[in-house]
């Protein structure tokens, strides 16, 4: 293990270089201490993030680490009375390095628990080497709905979400809403397919008719064609899926181009999630569901908030609230065995039992092992984001071919 | 007399608003050797290009031994039994002087397209690799890298890659360029030897070289054919006297 | 399902094609700077895309900081052309006598250094860039299809732009110098002319060309990281099509990448991307040195 | 013509013997390293052929290996076929197909433009894959453990390159076999012709070849031999993403290439093992691999033109007496443009 010593100059150098505050006391702690021997309940517990620090997606990975910090520093940098170690890699969003990645963790780093990626294509190539060598995982973001259905496995966990779970609700909404055709535009990936299968399964059923359905090329932004074609569509609504930039230039191209206010705009929550600030008054007036609410008026959340402000100086969204939720799970599987991850099967045995005390209200694990969540109704009014209730109580992804389900 | 191997009719060729051959029409003789001067800028090596295929003309027809191969190219040509030199030594500098040579000698193989045998395991190819280093006097060098040899012996090389193509027909573009006068006295022997059994056409600027080993003569000036003769009557000429040979000897030939 | 745009009527396609020939504009710009920087320095720069980028990161900083995408650009086009001065100084000059091969990797490395150095000065995050309020309607055509003015307005300045590049071009002695360089580089030098000068004028040209065409995209492709490399990849295609050194084959091969890409992604959503290779390979197949290319 | 001396196939055999010594004490993690390096050496090597032998700069060169990577993953997870001897000769023939096609167009030109366009065409099956619904899109797809190539004879397993172990030491005989196979093919007859294109293609087509017809055959061989490494490196990870074709793939072999010394067969091995290596180091320091791997990529352009290789044998010239120059590999003779 002589590579300890680069280990701890990369999470201090993180901290400096990352500017991240957070927990940087859980760092110290945690890293400077030397653990030789990783064996039994004594040694501190090796948590390895894959997450992407660099590239489009380096702000999620940053919120979900520092949060996951977060929770362990308000348990007072334990985790079921054992010092807490972090490593940190970067994913890069690229699939092709995942699986070495994943490797490199538990191998060589031979960390104890892996905290998973924000990428679905990452993710899967992580789920596949965690379930062959066994160690416990909890996906922090990557909402791909295989990883809790055909892969799923006794190990492997997820703390934020399935693609399916965050539209199904939004298919009633729009019929209630008394919209009875709609053209759905995400991008050509699985995660958009996923996306609009959950729409669909609930606006199909009930009514609904779809007009035309668009694919866009990953990670292609050129909208405005498709704005064209829309505005000849006249559909009653659009549904539409995309995140970070690609959702923020949809937003901005959709008003652009005169639709705002003519034609309503529904999607994922991640459409307006940490884009509708940016946006302006664009994003007035669109409609998404979604686990979590920035704008959630609950004491939990508002103290979450007001805490995670404070330690990283910049607002909390849902990927850190995803983040701390994964370190608030692994915290109940570990305190079930003092801390022991060697009873891998009671610490799994707990966490399926439990009940998170979340930000976003609590939530159970479904025996697939993803969140059994309420689904709540956004709404942007005025350049706010308004919780216009819940969309869906307590919904379960069907789980579709795991065969522990 | 002998017959006709090479002729040229209208031969132009254009680069944008330039004309460095300008309709030329000439016919070689096997077996003689024919060299082409003329003042810098007159168009022989353009004409040599276009004759050897290096370059597509713009205009005009190419027959060797009376069949049209005005659009083949370079190693279309050489395949037809056609070698040509460089007047800007243009060998393998890294290989040796044997390997360039069996470069040469190897293009005449039905094909290279041969992966799996070592090519050392082609004895034909060797005999005529060695043949060609014989025939231009570098035996003594033979495993040298051509980069390490000296300005007249790479000279003696280029000619040798050639040869070792075993042409009927050489281009020689200013075989003696640069040379000191004893490598020029090799060369000229060298050529002297060649003519014996292969058709020449050479450009040339050493016209002691020239009126040397040439059977017949064609001045070019202006991309344009002045006048075709041999060594006494080109002597003779008053144009060309005007227009070229007049101030070379007034520069004291 | 109706069945995709059949059946749409006029303004439907005039709006298709307006926006067909507004990205053209867009890749003219990149690619201009890229063939001539190919044609005339004889370079080939991978790092041109990162221009791009930089311009529409230096739009959405100098608009934060000045409150105007207008000041955003006058100033931001000086820096961009010093950047681009300073790295054709300190850096493309060791390139000029080596084989393409080091050209390739040297603007590769480029790349990954301009990505990261990016990531450092900005963050990672995506930005928007506010359209400016004189610019921001949009022109009403039917019920519910109109026209964005700021987009009417980039094609534009693009088309002054490139009107002014083949004003420069054709009557100027700059002009004269870039065409002799484009079409015989050994010509230029032999004649006496200031060859590095022209090289640090030919490659800040091309620099303040993709950095424009960067911050006046900024407000409707937003600002993102990786923005630079995409935008390259299509542009080589552009040059590819015109032919290396033709900024008139730019141009063309510019528009018909926009509009190949426009209606690709309506009429063949599936193949969009691959549409606009499969264009440019049948040009190939006409023209190897593509449409302007020297043979 | 360059020769590689015998000290250094001493070593490199002594090398073949360290590696095939070294799972049996080394560390798990190390191991796989180690296999993924030997996978990129023989992609690395395929683009060398091209690159440092046949003077043709592909920028392009993952297009190939993604084929072959996807050509395994489609029998695998499409058809349920886990068996080499299908499996094999169909990912060699894609690859092969692939590379006649797009060489078969960028052959025709040189230079930049040869660069640009196997880039384009590259970028072209990047979208292929990426965008038709039939290869499972941007994510990728991930095998099956259980559905890895193996060799079966009747019912008798012999290779299941599903096994680590296994996996290890084919990759190595692959790896051994390569370098004896483009060894084989430089000595040849079409090899000599090659190397002679890349030192002066014009005088190459003066001495009677047709240089089209030797580029793309070469253009053909190398890009069988990378399809023939997408093979393996699916099944490796057994998993398979357009990222496989990406444009910062083919840099990233060129850079491998450049960094061990083009122009000789064992150049690329070291370069992936030193490439390797250090994104293993730096990225256990800093999260700031790529602004690292940017800086090493302009220094070795700067500083090591002649790569790793070319290091070694100009120390080596260093400590013998000192022999005539041999002439830069780096630079092209170039024809004179007279008029």
């Amino acid at each position: 293990m002589n590579d300890k010593t680069l280990l701890n100059v990369k999470s201090t150098r993180r901290q400096v270089l990352g500017g991240a505050a957070v927990a940087a006391g859980v760092a110290a702690a945690g890293t400077f201490v030397p653990t030789r021997f990783a064996i039994g309940a004594q040694a501190n517990v090796k948590i390895g993030f894959l997450l992407p620090y660099s590239g489009t997606y380096a702000a999620l990975g940053h919120n979900i680490t520092d949060a996951f910090k977060m929770r362990v520093a308000e348990l007072g940098n334990k985790l079921a009375g054992r010092g807490v170690e972090y490593v940190m890699l970067d994913s890069e969003a690229a699939p092709p390095k995942a699986k070495d990645n994943t490797a490199r963790l538990i191998l060589k780093d031979k960390c104890d628990v892996l905290v998973g990626p924000v990428h679905s294509g990452v993710a899967m190539a992580m789920a596949q080497v965690a379930r062959d060598e066994g160690t416990l995982t909890i996906v922090a973001n990557a909402g791909a709905d295989n990883i809790t259905r055909e892969m799923c496995a006794p190990n492997i966990f997820r703390s934020s979400f399935s693609n399916w779970q965050s539209t199904y609700p939004c298919g009633s909404v729009m019929l209630k809403d008394g919209i009875k055709d709609a053209v759905t535009i995400t991008w050509n990936y699985p995660a958009g397919k996923q996306m609009m299968q959950g729409f669909k399964d609930s606006f199909l059923p009930g009514g609904g008719k779809i007009v035309k359905e668009i694919l866009i090329d990953f990670p292609s932004v050129e909208f405005q064609a498709h704005l064209t074609e829309i505005a000849a569509l006249k559909p009653g609504a659009v549904f539409t899926f995309f995140a970070g930039g690609g959702a923020l230039k949809f937003i901005n191209d959709y008003a652009a181009a005169g639709l705002q206010g003519k034609i309503p705009l529904y999607g994922a929550g991640f459409l307006t999630d940490g884009v509708y600030q940016k946006a302006g008054a664009a994003a007035n007036g669109i409609k998404t569901t979604l686990h979590y609410s920035d704008a959630l008026d609950t004491p939990k959340n508002r103290a979450f908030r007001q805490n995670f402000e404070s330690n990283a100086k910049r607002p909390a969204d849902v990927y850190a609230v995803q983040g701390y939720d994964a370190a608030e799970m692994l915290r109940v599987g570990l305190e079930a065995t003092k801390g022991d991850l060697g009873a891998q099967d009671k610490v799994v045995a707990a966490i399926e039992k439990a009940t998170i005390e979340s930000p976003r209200g609590n939530f159970t694990i479904s025996k697939a092992h993803n969140p059994v969540q309420d689904i709540y109704l956004r709404e942007i009014v005025n350049g706010e984001e308004k919780v216009l209730g819940v969309a869906h109580k307590a919904l379960a992804d069907p789980a579709t071919g795991c065969k522990m389900a | 007399m002998s017959d006709v191997i090479l002729e040229t009719d209208g031969l132009s060729r254009t680069f944008g608003a330039l004309v460095a051959v300008d309709g030329v029409t000439l016919s070689f003789r096997r077996g003689q050797v024919h060299a082409i001067i003329g003042p810098n800028g007159a168009g022989k090596t353009t004409l040599i290009n276009l004759l050897s295929g290096e370059l597509p003309p713009s205009a005009g027809t190419i027959k060797l031994r009376g069949r049209d191969i005005t659009r083949a190219k370079a190693d279309e040509v050489s395949l037809l039994g056609v070698g040509r030199s460089f007047q800007k030594t243009n060998i393998f500098q890294s290989f040796t002087c044997f390997e360039n040579c069996w470069l040469g000698a190897q293009s005449r193989l039905p094909t290279s397209m041969r992966f799996f045998r070592p090519a050392s395991v082609y004895r034909e190819v060797e005999a005529r690799a060695r043949r060609a280093i014989e025939l231009c006097g570098l035996t003594h060098r033979c495993d040298t890298p051509a980069g390490a040899m000296s300005y007249g012996e790479q000279r003696q090389l280029e000619i040798g890659m050639m040869l070792a193509t075993e042409p009927e027909l050489l281009l020689l573009d200013e075989p003696l360029a640069g040379m000191g006068s004893e490598e020029a006295v090799q060369v000229v022997e060298l050529l002297k030897r060649l003519a014996a059994d292969h058709t020449l056409i050479l450009i040339e600027h050493d016209m002691d070289a020239v009126f040397a080993v040439a059977d017949l003569l064609t001045v070019m000036v202006n991309g344009r054919v002045l006048e075709t003769g041999t060594v006494e009557q080109i002597r003779a000429s008053k144009a060309v006297r005007e227009a070229y040979l007049g101030d070379e000897e007034g520069g004291g030939h | 399902m109706r069945a995709g745009p059949i059946g749409m009527d006029f303004s439907y396609y005039l709006i298709q094609i307006l926006n067909g020939v507004q990205y053209g504009f867009l890749l003219f710009l990149v690619a201009s700077g890229l063939t001539l920087i190919f044609g005339i320095m004889g370079i080939i720069n991978l790092a041109h895309g990162s221009f791009y980028m930089v311009g529409a990161y230096l739009a959405y900083w100098l608009t934060g900081v000045t409150g105007n995408l207008f000041y955003a650009i006058l100033l931001g086009v000086p820096i961009s052309v010093v950047l681009g001065l300073l790295i054709e100084r300190f850096g493309i000059t060791f390139l000029y006598k080596r084989d393409h091969l080091y050209q390739v990797l040297f603007t590769y490395g480029l790349i990954l250094v301009f990505n990261e150095m990016r990531s450092v000065l900005w963050g990672n995050d995506v930005h928007g860039v506010p359209v400016p309020d004189l610019l921001s309607g949009a022109i009403p055509l039917t019920e519910t299809q109109s026209y964005p003015v700021y987009r009417l307005f980039i094609s534009l300045v693009c088309v002054a732009l490139a009107a002014c590049l083949y004003l420069v071009i054709q009557r100027t002695r700059l002009g004269m110098t870039i065409r002799a360089g484009a079409s015989n580089r050994e010509m230029v030098q032999s004649l006496g002319i200031d060859i590095s000068r022209l090289f640090a004028v030919v490659f800040g040209l091309g620099a303040a060309l993709a950095a424009f065409a960067g911050m006046i995209a900024a407000p409707v492709s937003s600002v993102y990281p990786g923005m630079g490399e995409h935008v390259l990849i299509i542009s080589f295609v552009v040059v590819v099509i015109g032919g290396v050194g033709s900024i008139k084959g730019a141009f063309i091969g510019a528009m018909l990448i926009g509009l190949t890409h426009t209606f690709g992604a309506v009429f063949v959503p599936q193949a969009a991307s691959m549409a606009v290779y499969a264009v440019m390979a049948l040009v190939l197949l006409w023209r190897p040195q593509g449409l302007f290319g020297k043979a | 013509m360059p020769r590689t001396p015998l000290p250094i196939y001493v070593l490199l055999a002594l090398g073949a013997v360290a590696l095939a010594v070294y799972p049996l004490f080394g560390d798990v993690f190390y191991v796989r390293l180690v296999a993924k390096v030997m996978v990129l050496a023989i992609f690395a090597m395929s683009l060398d052929l091209l690159v440092g032998y046949a003077g043709l700069v592909s920028f392009g060169h993952a297009a190939f290996f993604g084929v072959g990577a996807y050509a395994t993953a489609a029998l695998i997870a499409k058809a349920g076929i886990a068996d080499m001897a299908i499996i094999l000769p169909v990912v060699l023939v894609a690859a092969a197909v692939a590379a006649l096609v797009i060489g078969w167009f960028s052959i025709r030109t040189s230079g930049i433009y040869f660069i640009m366009i196997t880039l384009a065409f590259a970028q072209m099956l990047y979208f292929f894959f990426h965008d038709l619904p039939f290869w499972w899109g941007a994510d990728g797809v991930n095998l099956p453990r259980r559905g890895l190539p193996r060799l079966a004879f009747g019912d008798t397993v012999i290779l299941d390159l599903s096994d680590r172990t296994v996996f290890y030491y084919v990759a190595l005989a692959c790896l051994v076999l390569a370098f004896a196979l483009l060894t084989i093919i430089l000595r040849s007859p079409f090899g000599r012709v090659i190397v002679g294109i890349r030192v002066n293609e014009n005088r190459v087509r003066a001495l009677g070849y047709n240089v089209q017809n030797y580029k793309l055959v070469a253009f053909v061989i190398a890009g069988t031999l990378a399809g023939f490494a997408g093979f393996l490196e699916a099944s490796r990870t057994a998993f398979v993403a357009p990222a496989h074709l990406s444009w910062h793939e083919s840099g990233l072999v060129l850079v491998i290439v450049l960094l061990g010394g083009m122009g000789t067969l064992y150049g690329p091995i070291l370069g992936a093992f030193v490439l390797v290596m250090l994104e293993d180091w730096v990225s256990g320091i800093t999260e700031f691999w790529l602004l690292v791997m940017g800086l090493f990529v302009i220094l070795v352009v700067l500083f090591l033109p002649n790569g790793i290789a070319g290091l070694v044998s100009t120390l080596a010239q260093r400590l013998r007496p000192p022999k005539p120059d041999v002439g830069k590999p780096v630079e092209r003779e170039v024809e004179a443009a007279d008029v």
